[in-house]
């Protein structure tokens, strides 16, 4: 008897599957057509990471939070001549940001690094095309300083540097401050073979006036 | 026979046999893009759109050249000869089956008086093929895609021979054109309905069983995704494995067929009302490629409704193992097609 | 031992018997050895199977792991303690949410810090909802594995409903670093409850569906019922645990064992195998009892939004230290029930700011180590059924 | 293509016959079923009802032999490293990668502390397209295969791309 029960339930099971999907072919369907029909994306949406340079004060807390590593971040002290700005948190700008860089080939979306941002210079932009051809393509610059201008800004704090140094050593034969950079990261490195030294976040903030974040 | 009248047979024969095959092609095409909108429907979504204008027509178009011109891998491992002549035998014994096909009154290619027992060989030629492929692609997983292949198909040869044979006692013949001839003049006389309930249990069987013959879904264990990868063709690429995917739905349309002519009446239309004019002897050119013009329309048309019940079980169902694969075979289509086979004999012993 | 060395059977001369035992290995004397993985479609990622069959009959499986090693551990051994939160994530990726809760208590364990009723409750009503994401995929690869295409599609569109609430919620759809220590990253947008409540309606009728569609669907049980057995003793015995553990009939869940997060003043079942077409602890309890575990997300996510629509608005980080300058130094083991499992984090903290040694105990592990003891005597077809049963994510056994 | 390849130059026939081919090309990439990690359950959404890739004429085959595209959907191991050279020569010609995620572009979260993972994929096989995301959207797996179409249909068979 429990043959032909099995042999009911069989079709009858058959039958009630085939009645689901029978319904399912007259229902609408849910497919958005992506390139002509686009989804609205919400604002926290984390897709690309984009920095307001002009908002960006030097901070440096992006690049401490970040799990990866991946933000290449330079400064240089202003002059009192230059331009002042007040920041969206109330203090004046301080610093030129002459180096901003993101690699997002190696960003794990986590969100840390705009959540801690005070100033609310970086943030979440939401592109639907984010591909890439190259790695570069995925090297983010933010500053909007030329390298002209960069390396001015460089050769003016050496000199600066240079100058309170021997102040500085002529009243006391200290160390030099070290830590001076001014060395350009390369912007991929092709990192598989050979086990690099790499600089640890640095655990308080900015101790020289250019400091540098290697990724 | 004159020679003249010879000639004027063999191009006959041969442009009928050209026929056949662009619209096989055409059909495989159609089938293959109709299968993936169906399937996409079925699943809420679109399907092919993006390829060529109206819903993506040209889609299998595209993917046909892109087979063609892809790089035929050879494995260097494998039984070359056998490698290469296996995807031949399958597609050669697919397009044979279409000899003995009724598609109209005077469509037939052959009206052999054997036709369905030829049929029935034919079609087992594909599993030759495909043990080839399995064994030559020296892949175990395409080894273990071509024994479940072979012992599939050769336990579901017998379920599908004793279910057709049911028609065939009823007609008395083994000839497609006399099998379908006798079915003429509306629904109530197609083998299915009219005698029931003999005929209907015998086309459940040989539709299911012709399921595995095809290897469709629920008896997909040739080339089970999820299991053996790809099964028989796993080593397979362009043009080769085009060819095994143009075999697969060859065969869904030559068992949808079978089934048309046998049990659902052929090329007549389910009202004799709708049925194109009668063709004497003496009739017109024109009345006759009318006649039988509707008449393939008729049969194109049950053929790819059965063909769409095959995709709609496809999306349906999960796939057997392989024991219950047997068991449905060997444990409950057997004895049903057996005792199906009995009673019609004896009613048709009674009926005299 | 060999086959000679037995004893014979009563009435049976040792020439008789000898012949026996020859026409049997002469027949099943050579084993094929069948490499399942790692690109096999139903592994489920990188796993790869040493099979050793006869026939199609498995006599052996020896499961090798490692090709998703991501060196978690050791990874985090360098983050500072929030910054492992992102970390957990990729573990189990299907259900990042309750990784994300199970590290983060017990670093608020290990920092003494509490949190508001309000932040707690959002944290259930996310995980329950990622549980169900989770089981969603766990069910619906289940379908593929066993060849039904269909159910698989119908329950991703249920998921996507979920990662879009997760994608407003803090802007991930995958991966979501949104519970974080002492809080929360985002506090909830405005209207996004009653978007959660417009789900449960939509969803509560998919579960019949998908029963009569798949579950219950003669083809599916002939393939699972009485398939791979793991009885309770057998998964105790290999701490499987989780929805393995309750298809073996063993009611054991570390929401109500060992409550957090307010687990324990939430009402509902735990569902456990029965054996309801087959034995219990065949591969259809595992699977049923992830159906219905569905059921009882529903009904917990249903309570917490009860809840949290009546609690007043309050600051979700405002638990979360500014500086983690003052670590203690001790260590502590704390597990949560995630969505394959219990996930246990060993911390070992030496005061520094980062964790001297971080261990995870992942549920996927457990139930992979038992796949060498149930399958001899499996199809290649069971084989398949074995691992989607147990639900394997390899990022989380490898880490 | 070997026979015709560097010969000609661009003329008539080379120009319609590239047009037929690279249309059936773009238009039909079959990817392999290759999931490796997190990004392979995006992969799996964007497959499904939703994104519903099968409406670009993409569908995913079990075997190398016959797909066209490997979507490198993961973080790639050391281990995993040599499978997934040995996969990418068992395509048959021609073939694409696309790199999708983080993990498999660079290493990502991993480049700097995971001892066991392959800092891009790049560096084992050609990778023609890269997708960032962590894992990268669905709107952007679509995108990077019209990306790649658009790649295609700018080939050519009298010289090599």
């Amino acid at each position: 008897m429990s043959y032909f029960n099995d042999v009911y339930t069989g079709v009858s099971t058959v039958l009630t599957g085939m009645w689901i999907t029978f319904k399912h072919l007259f229902a609408p369907t849910i497919t958005i057509q992506y390139p002509r029909e686009k989804l609205a994306m919400y604002p926290r949406t984390r897709a690309r990471l984009v920095n307001h340079i002009e908002d960006c004060g030097f901070c440096m807390s992006c690049a401490r939070v970040c799990p990866a590593h991946i933000f290449t971040i330079k400064g240089v002290k202003m002059e009192p001549g230059d331009q002042e700005r007040i920041m969206p948190d109330g203090k004046p700008k301080k610093m030129h940001v002459i180096q901003f860089d993101i690699d997002m080939s190696k960003c794990l979306y986590c969100g840390l690094c705009v959540e801690s941002c005070d100033t609310r210079s970086l943030r979440w932009d939401q592109p639907q095309e984010l591909v890439a051809w190259n790695r570069d393509e995925m090297f983010r610059e933010f500053s909007d300083f030329t390298a002209a201008q960069r390396a001015e800004l460089m050769a003016k704090e050496e000199a600066r540097k240079a100058a309170a140094a021997a102040v500085k050593a002529a009243g006391s034969t200290g160390v030099p401050a070290g830590n001076v950079g001014g060395t350009v990261v390369p912007t991929v490195k092709p990192a598989v073979s050979s086990p690099q030294v790499i600089a640890d976040t640095p655990a308080s903030p900015v101790t020289s006036s250019v400091n540098e974040v290697k990724p | 026979m004159t020679f003249s009248t010879a000639m004027t047979s063999l191009i006959l024969k041969s442009s009928f046999a050209i026929g056949v095959v662009t619209f096989v092609s055409l059909f495989v095409l159609l089938a293959i893009w109709l299968e993936r909108k169906v399937a996409g429907h079925m699943q809420d979504r679109l399907g092919p759109m993006e390829t060529g204008g109206w819903h993506g027509w040209s889609q299998t178009i595209a993917d046909a050249i892109k087979l063609l011109i892809k790089e035929d891998i050879i494995p260097d491992a494998a039984d070359k000869p056998l490698f290469k002549l296996a995807p031949y035998i399958v597609f050669a014994g697919t397009m044979a089956s279409f000899a003995v096909i009724p598609f109209a009154a005077m469509l037939i290619g052959a009206d052999l008086n054997i036709g369905v027992y030829y049929l029935v060989a034919v079609s087992s030629l594909v599993v030759i093929g495909i043990l080839m492929a399995g064994w030559s692609s020296n892949n175990k997983w395409a080894l273990y895609g071509s024994m479940r292949s072979a012992a599939q198909m050769v336990s579901y040869e017998i379920p599908i021979g004793l279910s057709l044979l049911v028609p065939i006692m009823l007609a008395g013949s083994l000839s497609m054109g006399d099998l379908v001839g006798l079915q003429e003049g509306g629904m109530h006389h197609w083998t299915i309905f009219s005698h029931l309930p003999f005929a209907l249990i015998a086309f459940v069987i040989y539709f299911w069983a012709s399921l595995a013959e095809t290897n469709r879904t629920p008896f997909d264990l040739p080339e089970a995704e999820s299991e053996l990868v790809a099964g028989y063709h796993v080593e397979y690429s362009g043009m080769r494995f085009a060819m095994f995917f143009l075999a697969e739905y060859c065969n869904m349309f030559v068992v949808a067929a079978v089934a048309t002519a046998l049990f659902l009446g052929g090329w007549y239309a389910p009202i004799p009302f709708l049925d194109g004019p009668d063709v004497g002897a003496n009739s017109s050119m024109l009345t006759q490629i009318l006649s039988n013009g509707i008449g393939f329309f008729w049969f194109t048309f049950k053929a790819t409704m059965l063909v769409l019940v095959q995709m709609w079980l496809r999306w349906t169902l999960p796939r057997l193992r392989v024991d219950q694969l047997m068991h449905i075979c060997w444990k409950v289509f057997l004895p049903f097609s057996f005792v199906n086979v009995l009673l019609v004999s004896l009613w048709i012993a009674l009926r005299k | 031992m060999t086959t000679r060395d037995v004893d014979l059977p009563v009435g049976l001369t040792p020439e008789k018997w000898y012949e026996a035992v020859d026409a049997i290995e002469s027949v099943h004397g050579e084993k094929m050895v069948l490499q399942m993985g790692p690109q096999h479609p139903a592994t489920h990622g990188v796993l790869r199977l040493e099979l050793e069959t006869d026939g199609e009959l498995i006599v052996k499986a020896t499961p090798h792991i490692g090709y998703l090693h991501r060196c978690f551990e050791k990874v985090c051994e360098n983050m500072t303690w929030p910054q492992v939160v992102p970390y957990t994530d990729r573990l189990d990726y299907c259900g990042s949410m309750n990784n994300n809760l199970g590290y983060v208590l017990g670093a608020e364990k290990l920092f003494s810090i509490e949190v508001s009723e309000r932040v707690q409750t959002i944290r259930v009503l996310v995980c329950e909802m990622n549980r169900i994401a989770s089981h969603l995929v766990a069910v619906g690869t289940y379908g593929l594995d066993i060849g039904a295409w269909t159910p698989f599609l119908f329950l991703f569109q249920a998921r996507e409903h979920i990662l879009d609430l997760f994608d407003e919620l803090c802007g991930g759809r995958l991966l979501y670093n949104y519970i974080w220590i002492g809080g929360l990253s985002h506090d909830l947008p405005d209207g996004w409850l009653k978007k959660v409540r417009k789900f449960i309606p939509y969803f509560e009728p998919r579960i019949p569906e998908l029963n009569s569609l798949l579950s219950y669907n003669k083809i599916f049980v002939e393939r699972l019922a009485n398939v791979a057995v793991i009885p309770a003793d057998l998964a105790i015995r290999y701490g499987v645990t989780g929805p393995n553990l309750r298809g073996a009939g063993v009611a054991w869940d570390l929401r109500k064992a060992e409550p957090y997060s307010g687990y324990e003043t939430y009402e509902f079942e735990i569902p456990v195998g029965r054996g309801e077409v087959g034995t219990v602890g065949d591969c259809f309890d595992r699977y049923i009892v992830r159906v219905n575990e569905m059921v009882q997300s529903i009904r917990i996510i249903e309570q917490a939004l009860d809840r949290l629509e009546k609690m007043e608005k309050d600051d979700v980080q405002a638990a979360i230290p500014k500086t983690f300058a003052k670590v203690p130094i001790g260590e502590l083991y704390f597990r949560t029930e995630a969505t394959k499992g219990e996930l246990g984090f060993y911390i070992i903290s030496d005061g520094k700011q980062k964790p001297n040694r971080l261990k995870c105990r992942a549920p996927s592990f457990c139930a992979l180590s038992v796949i060498p003891e149930v399958s001899p005597g499996l199809l290649i077809a069971d084989m398949v059924a074995l691992i989607g049963s147990l639900d394997v994510v390899l990022g989380e056994v490898d880490r | 293509m070997g026979i015709i390849e560097g010969r000609y130059g661009p003329n008539v026939v080379i120009t319609s016959v590239d047009k037929l081919f690279n249309w059936s090309r773009s238009r039909s990439l079959w990817p392999i079923t290759f999931g490796l990690a997190c990004c392979a359950i995006e992969m799996m959404a964007t497959s499904a009802s939703r994104f519903d890739l099968d409406r670009l004429g993409i569908f995913f085959r079990p075997t190398p032999r016959q797909s066209d595209v490997m979507l490198v959907s993961g973080t790639v191991t050391v281990k995993m490293a040599e499978r997934i050279k040995r996969l990418y020569e068992q395509m048959a010609d021609p073939k694409w990668v696309i790199s999708m995620g983080s993990c498999a572009n660079s290493g990502g979260p991993y480049w700097e502390y995971g001892y066991h993972v392959v800092k891009g994929v790049d560096l084992i096989i050609p990778v023609d397209v890269y997708i960032p995301g962590c894992p990268p959207r669905p709107e952007a797996l679509i995108d990077a295969f019209i990306q790649l179409q658009e790649k295609i249909e700018r080939e050519t068979i009298a010289k090599k791309v």
